[in-house]
């Protein structure tokens, strides 16, 4: 697919407008897995407004990612790099032969305390 | 027959980038009663009005239609124009082309048809205009501020020192307002009182100036020259001229348990207290909440105490009414609640306290007497974060989405006297952007980085939270691409200003208006920025905008120049738009007088003839020009038709949705 | 429901009152935020001045739409002239649609003189909601139309 | 002569109305008015007065003269009259038709009123006598006999049956062409309008007396002092002049079109307080004054310059439809002369 | 019912003979039985052609704006409904109050002559009035109804009562009306958009622009009507066009909205029967919804609706309650 046509849907999905991003830094100064991301929320938002999707749809950040949304949560200019993550991921794991995880391989990775919850939200993120 | 003269202004590039003026001016010389259509390209230069001028001599032009930007921008200039040229001021009409048409639309075809019928539209206008001219009324010489802190004190010193009346009025028990409070100020580091004190005293002392503090506006009514407002004195329960302020009452009082809120609520005060030492006028108050005589009749031990029996209980709340020329807006500001920031657990932990509670904690006549230590455990504290930006340029709902303007300087402040006075402090500063636009500003803060070493870090605080004793602040390093977290001992919020709370009711009082965030609205960014858009009403301060002190001082005078300006006039002209009674069509019902705002409407028996020598006494409608503001409500309650409007009269109105509508 | 002609471009007239709306479409200008050029403004001190005759005038000369802009609801700067306005507009609207006249063709909105952007979008979405509506059929004056 | 079966009128109207435009009483928001044939329309032949009379087809309320297109400084004369396509009227009675002479001698005098000539020309009236005369009926105080008016074509409903007679060239060849209608042979006709003729004699208003109602009396007439009692209760609106036969009063109007000035003329009422304002004066003052206008013209000087002809047919419409019940019977029974009781 | 005229008519002789008035604003009888017609009574002979029956429907009121200014006193009777407009007028300052005399009479509703006729009542020889039913004597035959099937339209939901005043003649209680008043509003109200519009131009085409209901209503009572004056922008004699209807009937009612008693005359009096009550009613019916009950003429003091605010008034966009 066209990078342009890539990114526009990128920010179409995540309904979010990265130019009201002031630059702050406050959603990398809340994120929680900021330490696991090799690019970091606010680079999200920097990344797809410059779009430069490239360097996001290979980041390990998508995964990383909780989605917990403090970041969602606390950015004082209503952007959302959570929903950018959320749909640059969308734009991975969309392509064929690109799931993440199988389901045959699950029962291997339980144990009692993973909450059901978790499992849900891990097929959501990972899988088509 | 009206000659007409049509001129149509390109405003540089501003309107003939998008607007074909020529086309415009060559299309409207066609409209019936046009006998000269020009265009230039700045109307109103010395030379765009020379031209006009000249026209209407050589033509002898009844009226003028001016194609050019808003009429709130340069009717008054063009009426000038007009009146220069021996042509009644009324005579002319603005056809807006450039905010509602060049500025707004980006297709020349569609835009240079748009600004026709706009032409056309004030050319019908202008056809039912009758030349005005304004009554007068007098000006009463007295000037009303609202608000005493350092806005108010210097709109009042300068208007008393031109030599008019000044009635500050103030809620709180003495003036000085926020500037009080503060210790030292940016960027010269002088101490706050040291500058403000002597103001306060002068005001005191000033003949011309009545302080009139622990005082509400209760209402406001009448126009420009001729308010009539009542103020509510509140009940103080001591005795303003007996009162000598020696504080022997405030040592005596068993119920001390009161909030400070000079100090911001840092520590209590007793029930009987002056506000500080320094307060304006240095007179004890009563908090009715709190004392023990007035809340259950039992004590009575600061009446027994003072030597000059100025304590009295049954004090009530007084009615003052006055008459005012002038009233000076200077309302003020507070910081913003943070309840909506619990990130930084301002109301989880008290070692987290906003800028305003710092310099309370820092100020020698403070709770810890200038003692910066830390509110939980009254330690000096070794590490402080600042954050800035704590509900400033928040568009998501939570905080305010301005600029506060005076954070910045006044955390590379505090973060300097920190590192001056207690050089082992380590000090943190999470900024999004530093602004320092300001005389001697930008070389204050470096100062700050580069003389203090004053840890500055590009990125915004996430959160924080308490481990071990600690304030870990946990934020972005945007610089180096990393998450930090600093233990702090102390963590300073640079909160959101926002206006005085009291303003809205103000506004609504003196009709002024006010913006989404609470500000009130000049008349004009540039043009008119220190007044309201209704006469005689004016701004001073942060009521207007946010503003650091040498900038409200800078206003608060400019204001004041404006009133005495005012003032200085023995008569006004009156707003020549008025409602007028078509004495002949009017049955005298009264429905006009019913929704007039200003009482403008009285009714008179007057004598009619009927023909044949036969005469009627009928009731007719009379418009007092003076009063009448020109609003128009009572035309459209008139059901006869009898009630018009000079200057927006029926007919007018008429004539341009018929232009408008011609396709 | 009649059928609109792919070029339509509706007639709006709007009265703006002189303190809040008249210097709100002035920022919007300033701010060059655009609206329709089918947008006409008419200039009045407040928006107790609107006669609903001129309402009516303007749907007879073939305006598809009227909408009355003054200050909001006690930032008036005559203090009440708005709240006036608010209780004729409403009844004559109400009267309008009473009479099966298409109640999207009037509108009145509050607008201050602090908001540029508010005025622009409120223009754009009434003149979307005219023209879907279409030429002004149940109050027009053939007399006016050629 | 010719008939058809009442039951059957309806195709009578479809074939008319497919030659020619047919105009005809119609019942249409609970109220019966002339307007024009289309299916489905409720036809109603049982009212005797529709509201507004017959008057309006040749002097309609408002009409279009000139037109003025304005462009820049030039202006432009244009004529706006409508040109009148053949019509039928259907129903006419013997008080509308005899209105129509009226009229004619007001338009059709020199200068001709040529909206009007062109109209009346185009014109085929059918008129249809009156089965049942009411009570507020009162043409043979004028003469006129409500059981045979003429027309182009009179019709009568004998036994369920309308009969139609010719009266004119244009009546005829229109009759003609009409194929839903069978000759009537022997009809009852004369009975039923002798029967209609006593109806006519026994109403209350039937022989009212109007001696005094002439010229040589016009002063007398004009100083009576029962105008103010007469005229105490009169609101001034036009409701007796609008619905009214034979009122042929009108102004001249201009109405300022997009594009210029379309000049138009419509019904004006005399009861109305502006209707002879000035320049300088308005004459009639009180509603006395315009109150005695529109009576002492009907009743005396339209008749003083036509031959004798009355200004009033007797329709009753005003009787009906005054808002507050004043009326020219009262005005003749007060002033017209003795045994008007 | 019989015994209110005699009342009445001793009533205004007595206060004719005392000197109390000088004249006496009544209903006068007519030449068919139901015309009556408002007339003004000098003189106990005067006073022979006095009548107040089931056809005295006319509102008398608005004729005060020219008696209470003449010289003497003017006794008037004053129907329940007639009363409300008495005071608006007072309140608005056309009726010089003093010199009026007033006198309150029980009126159970007035006949409808369009209703006699369709019953096939051309004459009227007498009428015998109860507070429920009416017997009409015409041509030597008695016809019987039940009210509700010949009163006045606005009559049959008149839930007016006696104000206060002089005196009062009033012999019975009055009856309830049985229906709704705002029922037919509330049906258009339920209509879609197309339906009203289908209405409302059947009825407005018929207007002839006569000015019957505008001249009849007291409310309406400028000295010129901006319909009359040309310098208004809006005045014209006849309905050129449809819109002229609209415009016509819209502004009228909209100028008396919050004045407009709910007299009905302006329907009562419309020759071509258009319910011009309705467009009244549906003001009345918003302004009783949105800024609370409101009878206009209830006294001659209080500030009509469309003179008065509230700040937290209802938005324009919100008024349309729940019509579709």
């Amino acid at each position: 697919m066209d990078k342009l046509e890539q990114v526009k849907l990128v920010k179409e999905r995540s309904g979010t407008d990265a130019r009201k991003c002031m630059k702050c830094g406050k959603c990398s100064g809340r994120c929680p897995a900021y330490n696991e991301m090799d690019v970091k929320p606010h680079q999200f938002v920097s990344y797809i407004e410059k779009g430069d999707i490239d360097k996001l749809l290979n980041s390990k950040s998508l995964y990383t990612c909780l989605s917990c949304f403090a970041c969602v949560e606390r950015c004082p200019r209503g952007v959302a790099p959570a929903n950018v993550i959320e749909a640059v991921r969308q734009e991975v794991i969309r392509v064929q032969g690109e799931n993440k995880i199988q389901a045959e391989k699950v029962p291997e990775m339980i144990d009692e305390t993973i909450p059901q919850q978790l499992l849900v939200s891990m097929f959501r993120k990972l899988n088509k | 027959m009206q000659r007409i003269g049509v001129f149509v202004c390109w405003c540089g590039s501003n309107i003939a980038s998008t607007v074909d003026v020529k086309k415009v001016a060559e299309v409207l010389k066609a409209e019936p009663g046009v006998v000269i259509s020009e265009n230039y390209q700045y109307m109103c230069s010395e030379n765009g009005q020379a031209l006009i001028r000249n026209a209407i001599k050589e033509h002898s032009l009844t009226g003028i239609v001016v194609c050019s930007c808003s009429p709130r921008m340069h009717e008054a200039t063009f009426r000038r124009t007009a009146e220069s040229a021996g042509l009644n001021p009324y005579m002319v009409e603005i056809a807006n082309i450039r905010e509602q048409c060049s500025w707004i639309h980006k297709d020349m075809e569609e835009a240079t048809e748009k600004a026709i019928i706009l032409g056309r539209s004030a050319i019908a206008k202008l056809k039912l205009n009758a030349p005005l001219t304004s009554g007068e009324s007098a000006v009463v010489k007295r000037a009303l501020v609202i608000g005493g802190g350092i806005a108010g004190i210097q709109s009042a010193l300068d208007i008393a020192e031109a030599g008019f009346e000044v009635d500050i009025v103030e809620t709180s028990p003495t003036i000085g307002g926020n500037m009080a409070k503060l210790d030292k100020t940016f960027p010269t580091l002088d101490c706050a009182a040291c500058i403000l004190t002597p103001k306060m005293v002068d005001c005191a002392q000033n003949e011309k100036i009545d302080i009139l503090t622990y005082s509400e506006v209760e209402s406001v009514k009448g126009f420009v020259g001729n308010f009539k407002v009542q103020i509510r004195k509140k009940a103080r329960f001591v005795d303003e001229k007996k009162c000598t302020g020696c504080g022997e009452c405030m040592q005596k009082c068993p119920s001390k348990k009161g909030l400070n809120d000079f100090n911001m609520g840092l520590n209590t005060r007793p029930a009987i207290y002056i506000p500080f030492a320094q307060a304006i006028p240095n007179v004890a108050v009563i908090d009715p909440e709190q004392c023990l005589k007035l809340k259950n009749g039992k004590c009575g031990l600061c009446a027994m105490k003072c030597n000059v029996n100025a304590i009295d209980y049954t004090q009530k709340d007084e009615i003052i009414e006055r008459e005012y020329g002038a009233i000076v807006v200077a309302t003020g500001y507070k910081p913003i609640s943070l309840e909506n920031f619990n990130e930084y657990g301002y109301s989880q932990y008290k070692d987290v306290v906003t800028s305003l509670e710092l310099e309370r904690l820092m100020n020698a006549a403070g709770p810890s007497e200038g003692h910066l230590v830390r509110p939980s455990d009254h330690k000096e504290p070794k590490v402080i974060t600042f954050i800035q930006c704590v509900g400033s340029r928040d568009t998501s709902g939570c905080g305010k989405p301005y600029c506060s303007k005076i954070c910045c300087m006044y955390t590379a402040k505090h973060a300097m006297l920190i590192r001056e006075k207690y050089p082992d402090t380590e000090v943190h500063v999470f900024y999004i952007d530093v602004r320092t636009p300001g005389k001697n500003y930008d070389e204050f803060f470096r100062r700050a980085v580069e003389q203090y070493g004053v840890d500055y870090v590009k990125g915004m605080v996430g959160k924080v939270y308490e481990e071990n004793g600690k304030l870990m602040v946990q934020g972005a390093d945007l610089i180096n691409n990393e998450q930090v977290v600093i233990p702090s001992d102390l963590v300073v919020l640079a909160a959101a200003i926002e206006p005085s709370p009291t303003v809205r009711k103000i506004a609504t009082m003196v009709t002024a208006s006010i913006d989404t965030n609470n500000f009130l609205t000049e008349a004009h960014a540039k043009l008119r920025p220190v007044e309201s858009p209704t006469a005689g009403i004016f701004l001073s301060g942060v009521c207007q905008g946010p503003k650091d002190i040498p900038e409200t001082v800078s206003q608060a005078s400019a204001c004041a120049a404006k009133v005495i300006g005012l003032l200085a006039k023995d008569k006004l002209k009156c707003n020549a738009s008025v409602a007028h009674s078509d004495e002949t069509l009017c049955s005298g019902c009264s429905v006009c007088a019913n929704v007039c705002p200003y009482g403008a409407i009285t009714y008179v028996d007057k004598e009619f003839r009927l023909g044949g020598g036969k005469t009627e006494l009928r009731r007719v409608a009379s418009v007092n020009p003076a009063v009448c503001q020109g609003c128009g409500a009572c035309t459209v309650t008139c059901p006869s038709g009898a009630m018009d409007l000079k200057g927006f009269t029926t007919g007018q109105i008429m004539a341009e949705v018929d232009a408008i509508c011609k396709r | 429901m009649q059928e609109i002609k792919k070029d339509y471009k509706p007639l709006i007239v709007a009265f703006c009152c002189n303190w809040c709306s008249y210097a709100g479409a002035d920022l919007a200008g300033s701010s060059r935020l655009s609206y329709p050029a089918e947008v006409k403004i008419i200039r009045v001190p407040c928006s107790c001045r609107v006669n609903p005759t001129f309402i009516l005038k303007a749907f007879q000369r073939g305006a598809d739409g009227v909408i009355i802009c003054g200050c909001h609801p006690g930032d008036c700067h005559y203090t009440s002239g708005n709240y006036f306005a608010r209780r004729r507009m409403s009844l004559l609207f109400s009267m309008l649609d009473y009479l099966g006249i298409e109640r999207e063709r009037t509108r009145v909105e509050w607008v201050s003189a602090a908001e540029g952007a508010k005025f622009s979008a409120v223009m754009n979405d009434f003149a979307k909601t005219v023209t879907e509506l279409g030429e002004n059929k149940r109050l027009e004056d053939l007399r006016c139309k050629n | 002569m010719k008939k058809i079966s009442c039951e059957n009128l309806s195709k009578l109207y479809s074939e008319i109305a497919s030659l020619q435009e047919l105009y005809l009483p119609v019942k249409e928001s609970g109220v019966t008015n002339y307007k024009k044939y289309e299916n489905g329309a409720e036809v109603d032949i049982k009212t005797l007065k529709t509201v507004k009379s017959a008057k309006d087809f040749f002097f309609p309320q408002t009409e279009d003269m000139m037109e003025f297109k304005v462009n820049g400084k030039n202006i432009e004369i244009n004529d706006a009259r409508k040109v009148a396509n053949p019509f039928v009227i259907f129903g006419v009675r013997a008080c509308d038709l005899k209105s129509f002479d009226i009229l004619d001698k007001v338009f059709l005098q020199e200068p001709v009123d040529t909206m009007y000539k062109a109209k009346r020309e185009a014109s085929t009236i059918i008129t249809l006598a009156c089965n049942n005369p009411e009570q507020t009926c009162f043409c043979k105080t004028f003469g006129i006999d409500a059981s045979n008016p003429a027309g182009d074509i009179s019709a009568i409903i004998v036994n369920g049956e309308m009969l139609f007679e010719a009266k004119t060239e244009k009546g005829a060849e229109l009759l003609n062409k009409l194929t839903c209608l069978e000759d009537a042979g022997d009809t009852d006709a004369d009975a039923e309008r002798a029967e209609i003729v006593k109806k006519s004699e026994n109403l209350p208003f039937a022989n009212l007396n109007l001696d005094e109602f002439k010229g040589e009396n016009l002063m007398k007439l004009f100083d009576r002092p029962e105008w103010a009692e007469l005229s105490k209760a009169c609101l001034g609106c036009g409701t007796c002049t609008f619905v009214c036969p034979t009122c042929q009063c009108f102004d001249i109007r201009d109405f300022i079109t997009n594009e210029g000035v379309r000049r138009f003329r419509c019904w004006d009422s005399c009861m109305y307080s502006e209707f002879t304002k000035m320049a300088a004066e308005n004459p009639r003052k009180t509603q006395l004054q315009r109150y005695r206008q529109r009576f002492m013209h009907k009743l005396v000087y339209f008749p003083q310059n036509n031959d004798g002809v009355y200004g009033c047919v007797g329709c009753g419409r005003c009787v009906q439809k005054c808002p507050q019940n004043l009326n020219i019977i009262k005005v003749i029974k007060k002033l017209g002369g003795k045994n008007n009781d | 019912m019989q015994k209110l005229n005699e009342l009445a008519l001793e009533k205004a002789k007595t206060l004719l003979a005392n000197g109390t008035v000088a004249r006496v604003l009544g209903w006068k009888k007519g030449e068919l039985g139901y015309d009556l017609e408002p007339a003004v009574f000098y003189s106990e002979s005067d006073l022979e052609g006095f009548i107040y029956n089931a056809f005295s429907g006319a509102n008398l009121s608005k004729y005060l704006i020219e008696e209470s200014k003449k010289e003497g006193k003017v006794l008037v009777f004053l129907k329940p409904c007639d009363s409300y407009s008495f005071n608006q007028l007072v309140k608005e300052h056309r009726i010089v109050k003093e010199n009026v005399y007033t006198v309150g009479i029980e009126c159970q509703g007035k006949l409808d002559v369009k209703k006699l006729k369709e019953k096939g009542i051309e004459i009227v020889d007498g009428v015998i009035e109860n507070v429920d039913d009416v017997t009409v004597i015409s041509l030597g035959k008695e016809y019987n109804f039940v009210k509700e099937e010949v009163l006045l339209g606005k009559c049959s939901v008149c839930e007016k009562h006696l104000l206060s005043y002089d005196e009062v003649i009033s012999l019975h209680d009055k009856r309830t009306p049985k229906l709704d008043r705002f029922e037919i509003v509330k049906k258009l109200e339920a209509m879609t958009a197309d339906e009203r519009y289908a209405f409302w131009k059947g009825e407005l085409s018929k207007c002839i622009r006569c000015n019957a209901c505008r001249n009849v209503c007291p409310a309406c009572n400028c000295l010129k009507c901006v319909f009359d004056n040309d310098a208004s922008g809006i005045a014209s004699k006849a309905n050129s066009d449809s819109f002229e209807e609209k415009l016509f009937h819209i502004i009228r009612a909209f100028h008396v909205a919050g004045r407009c008693t709910d007299c009905g005359e302006c329907s009562r009096v419309c020759p071509q029967a258009i319910p011009l009550h309705l467009l009244n009613r549906k003001f009345i019916s918003d302004i009783n919804r949105l800024y609370g009950e409101f009878q206009a003429g209830e006294d001659d003091v209080t500030k009509g609706p469309l003179t008065a605010y509230t700040t937290g008034d209802a938005e324009p966009s919100e008024v349309f309650g729940g019509n579709k």
